[in-house]
This record gives C-alpha cells, structure tokens and sequence, in this order.
C-alpha cells in the first residue's frame, strides 16, 4: 500500500522525483502533526473533505518512520497522532461490527478530522490573504506630519488589559528585587512604634526635651538608623501635638527641637 | 468665518480639514462633534470619497474610522517613510489569524485549531504590538481568558472592520468558523496533555520511542 | 505600476502622495528625486496647488518648500482642547493596575508596592476619569483613604466584573511571567476582598459599611 508513496519520502529518490511531489522530511518546516497531515493532504489533490483518510494516515506514518530513521527526534505529539491515526486507520478498514460501542463510528472521526485540516488550510489561506492586503507603513501611509494642534479622539483612552497586566506585573517584579535585595533594605522605625513609643514615655516629658533625647537610641548593627527613629519619633510627636497631648518648640530653622507633654490647664507656652 | 449653517461645500471642507489633521482614524461621531448641529457627515464622507478616489491620496474606513492614507500602488515611492516592519513568525500570522476569524476565542481553542501549543512569545508579541486584546472570560469551567483583535489589527492591515475580513463570509457558509468540536470527536491534543492526567502517556513516549514504529512496522 | 513615462496625471498623484506622507515640508528637488528622470515636479505642483485651492486642505510653500496644511480659516476646528489624555502615563497605568488587584487599597501601600512616592496627579487624575473611586477608610492609626476601582474602570476594559480580570495564569499565558516569578509571588484576587470573613470587626460598622471591608489586620 505504501508503495506508491513511500519513495517520495527517500532522500536520495527524492532528487530524481519532480519537485512538486517530492516529500521532503524536514521537521522544522512544520509546527504540529496537523500541519504534516496538511501538506500531506494537499498532495492528494482532492477536496479536503473526500480525503482519504486511510491513505493519509499511511502517509502519516511513512513520514514518521522515514523522520525516525534520519534520527529526528520526534516530539511525543507526533508520535501520538501516529499512534491514533494507525488506530483509525485499522478501524476504519475493519468490518463495522454491530456492537454497541462508546466510541463514534470511525467515518464520524475520519471526517472530523478532515474538516479539521479544512479548518486549518482556511486559517492558511486566511494569512496569505491578509498578509498581502496593504499594510500600514509598508504600502500606505498616514500623514507624516500632522497639524501641530492634532485632534485627539477623546472618548477614547488607550489602555489595553494586557498593558495593565504588564504593568502590574513589572512593578511586583521590582517590589520582589527591592525586598529580596538585602544590601538595599532599610529598616524603619515604624510610626506605629514611634507613636507606642510617644505615649510610654510621655508622662515623663515635664520638662522640654531635645528631640534626640526622647527618640530612642540606636544600638548595635541591627535595627533602624538613628535619623529613623529621629525622623519617625517627630512625625509622631506632631501628632501627638496635634491632638493636643504635647507641645514642641524649635527657636529657629535647624534649631534644636524641643518637645514637652502638654500640661493640663497650662497655657501655651510662647517661644523664648 | 462661516459658522451659521453651513452648506454642503463647506462641511466637505470642514471634514476633509479635520481628517488631514488628525494623527488617527476618526470616527463619524468624533467629527460631528466638532460640526455644527446637523452637520451631514456620512454625507461629507461618502464625497471626499469620491473625490479622492484614484488620487495619490485616499480616503478610507478602518475600524469603522476614518483616515486618508496614500495609494496602495504608490508605497514604493515612500523609501524614506517606510518602517521596518517587525517580522511576524508563521505561528504568530497563523494565530493572529485564528483569533480574528474566531474570535473571541480562548487559548485552548486557538492550540486546537493548529494542533500545537502556543510556544511562549506567540499570543504575548501580538498582545504587546496591540493586533490582539484580552476579552473577557468564557462562562465555562476554568472561566478561560478569551482573546480578539483589537483595532490597531485592522488599521495595520487596512480593514474596515471584522465583516471585511477575507473570505470571513465564505468561511462561516462552510460552517468552517465553527469552534465546537464535532460530538465525539477526539484527536489527541498534546498541547493540552501536560495540563491534566494524560501526562504519562507522554512520558510512556519518550521513554518508549518505538511505540510509534511498531504501528509503522506493522503496515 | 507604471514605472516608464507616467502621465502628467500619475506624476500629480505620486508628488500628492509624497508631499501627504512626509514628515516635513518638501522641496521640488526633494520630490523630484523620488520621481523618473525629467518628470515635471513643478507642473505638478501647480496642477495641485489649484486643486486644493479652496478645498479644506490647500498646498503651501514655505521658505521653497511644498506642504499640506488645513486651510487657515478653518483652524477654529483645531483649536479643540484636549478633553482626556489618550494614554495613560505609566505611573498611571501602574497605579492603576495596583489599586485593580489590591483593592481597597491606601495611598501607601500602593507607593509601597511601587517604591516610588505617588505624585499629586496621579491619583487625581484616575479619579477625575472615573476609573478609580474613594472607597472608605482602613481603620488603622491615620485612617487612611482607600481606593477602588470604579464601574467605568470595568466598562474601559469590558470585564463584567472584578472576577473576571487576568490572574496569574493569564499572566504566563501572556509570557509575563515566564522566567523569573519572584519566591512568593500571587495575585490577590480583588473580587473576593469584600468578603466580610472578619466578622468579629464588624463592630461599628453601622454606620460606615465599607469600612469593615477594608480593615486589615495589621498584627
């Protein structure tokens, strides 16, 4: 059965055949087993849907056996439409038996299978087509100048799912590198902390207090710089100022900053 | 300056102004806008159309906008405006393909119609050259993300919009757009196998390579 | 294509087409050189000239250079502000993406997620476009506004609903995510954020609703 077709698959037969019939093995040319099945099909030269199906599925596997033997390394999918169009070959020319079967008649599968390579060679056909219409930039051009004041459609604003995506995701990138990155980690004194820290130590604050003294003292390598603990104990402190719990006084721009808890009844002190 | 009632000459005008300046496709509604109350747009449209029609520059319908652009025979005459156009693989034309003739359509569906999976790269180049757009999702199991060309698609490749698409009438006739797979049909699908319990049967595979050939031997 | 000896006609199309696609304005001996050998660029352009007298788009001739521009009485038409920006900045669109996935979510943690302080505009201008909204106020120290996003951030990106926005699978379909995803890494699925699991601080809910939905326990 083969015989007829199976020298078109044989390299050095395929230099004396004529080209157009001449089957080459030549894997890269092909994205899938319904791409080979295609071009296989395309060389019966009949309407996709009156394919013979048994005689595809030879072909099939002639191509397969003669890619194995050149030592192509087969991806599995290849081998596994081999394996099912053998097996739909074998039934499509076994007697149909009578018995109630799960599966659907083999004409029923043979026939999908063809208008899947229809649906394929249209999909084909439909790039060559379009493909060859007149592209942007390549055969017709807008105006290379537009008016200086352009007319902007303004309903319409020109963001994409996919370009959300993509930004979503290039930051959470970043974020995973700024954390991950020890060297540049800062640790900061929290202003929760600061602000726990605040209240602790506030019905000590009789007198005013340099700054410095109240925020607490950096020690050993670990844990937030000092400015932190400086920078977070004064955001906090002007809370505190701000509902009323404390006062702070500074005398001039980088003055020392004084902090001191409010007393109850007593005036706002003036600065000195 | 004529702003009471303008006849039909000078809303042409106005149109064909409009349309020169734009950096984009504008649609009918987006010129209105921009006309006095009533202004007969298609009208003007349907004019300039004639006008330029057979001229070095032409008025055309992309993505139901509309843009003057050059003559298609006299692209060879723009060496210097033409871009290098970035080169689309087989795989990502055949996929760009599909989805426009299908879509909306889901990732699935597209490795079904080509029999392979979508290498990495395929369906993100056109996403980010914004042929293709995320849809939505299908209201099945898995919810699944669907695809559909966007509008830069038509603009690049001259469309008035999706019923223009080649041969997309044809097609439908022949029942060939049809995404369901016929009742019981199953053509193994490797693209899909990883993705559920049919996974050893690959690895069987690749660890049996004679599997195939003993089908081939039998013949 | 006619390349030998075109008429007068076809040399008047071919300067039309140059003089549309070009960048800048161009000078006969520019046009000529795009042109066959003795073709007459100056015939052409006067045939040209004549032909746009009047029309919305007429030829000029600045400093002995040919040009289109819109005709000067009608650049009125031009003048039309800006209503919305077309594209969105990418602190927008970031900005965006964050507050979509993490949402309800405050000013700081989506400049925590980004790294960088949010500028002013930012934010206001997603609120002034309608894509984000005020949500209520996380109840933690500060009480701090959260963000959502709002109906027209969905209508824009045609999701029927927050279920419905890419995950992190679509995110590797789309080659996103493909080489290094970050130890960790997920998505949070913003359509389930207001689920009321925290039942036990719902206490004063009453009478500010969103506000249980959006506390978080910090400790």
């Amino acid at each position: 059965m083969t015989d007829a077709f199976q020298p078109n698959l044989d390299f050095t037969a395929a230099e004396q055949v004529d080209e157009r019939e001449a089957f080459v093995v030549d894997l890269e040319g092909y994205e899938g087993p319904l791409h080979v099945l295609l071009a296989l099909a395309r060389t019966q030269k009949v309407d996709l849907l009156k394919l013979s199906i048994t005689r595809l599925a030879e072909q099939y596997l002639a191509f397969v056996h003669e890619a194995r033997r050149r030592n192509f390394s087969l991806a599995a999918d290849y081998l596994v439409m081999a394996s099912w169009l053998a097996y739909l070959k074998s039934r499509l020319l076994l007697p149909r038996t009578d018995k109630k079967d799960e599966e659907p008649p083999a004409e029923e599968m043979a026939a999908a299978l063809a208008f899947r390579l229809q649906k394929l060679e249209a999909m084909r056909k439909a790039v060559e087509t379009i493909t060859s219409r007149p592209r942007l930039k390549r055969d017709v051009f807008t105006r290379g100048d537009p008016e200086a004041t352009v007319i902007v459609p303004s309903d319409r604003i020109d963001a994409s799912l996919y370009e959300l995506m993509a930004a979503y995701v290039t930051q959470r990138r970043r974020e995973g590198q700024r954390q991950y990155n020890p060297g540049q980690r800062v640790e900061a004194f929290g202003l929760e902390a600061a602000r726990d820290w605040l209240r602790d130590i506030l019905p000590r604050l009789e007198q005013w207090t340099p700054l410095e003294q109240v925020a607490p003292a950096h020690s050993g390598t670990e844990g937030p710089t000092q400015s932190s603990f400086t920078a977070s104990t004064l955001s906090a402190s002007l809370e505190l100022v701000k509902e009323g719990a404390m006062d702070v006084k500074q005398a001039e721009a980088f003055a020392e900053l004084y902090l001191k808890r409010r007393g109850r009844g007593q005036p706002l002190e003036l600065m000195p | 300056m004529i702003q009471f009632a303008p006849d039909h000459g000078e809303i042409e005008r106005r149109v064909e102004a409009l349309l020169f300046a734009a950096a984009g496709p504008l649609s009918a509604a987006e010129i209105g806008r921009r006309l006095p109350e009533g202004a007969d747009v298609g009208g003007a449209i349907s004019a300039l159309r004639e006008r330029y029609q057979g001229r070095g520059v032409e008025l055309e319908c992309v993505a139901d906008r509309w843009r003057f652009r050059t003559a298609a025979d006299l692209g060879f005459l723009m060496t210097e405006e033409r871009e290098e156009p970035r080169r689309l693989s087989k795989a990502a034309l055949e996929t760009l393909a599909i989805i426009a003739y299908h879509q909306p359509c889901t990732r699935a569906e597209i490795e079904s119609v080509r029999g392979v999976s979508l290498s990495r790269g395929t369906l993100d180049l056109l996403l980010e050259m914004g042929f293709v757009k995320l849809k939505g999702r299908r209201r099945t199991p898995g919810r699944p993300v669907t695809y559909a060309t966007a509008d830069k698609f038509l603009e690049h490749f001259s469309l008035a919009s999706l019923y223009d698409l080649p041969g997309v009438q044809e097609m439908k006739a022949a029942g060939l757009l049809d995404l369901s797979i016929p009742v019981g049909f199953e053509v193994p699908d490797p693209s899909r196998a990883g993705d559920d319990d049919d996974a050893p049967l690959l690895e069987g595979a690749d660890d049996a390579p004679e599997f195939a050939q003993d089908f081939v031997a039998e013949d």
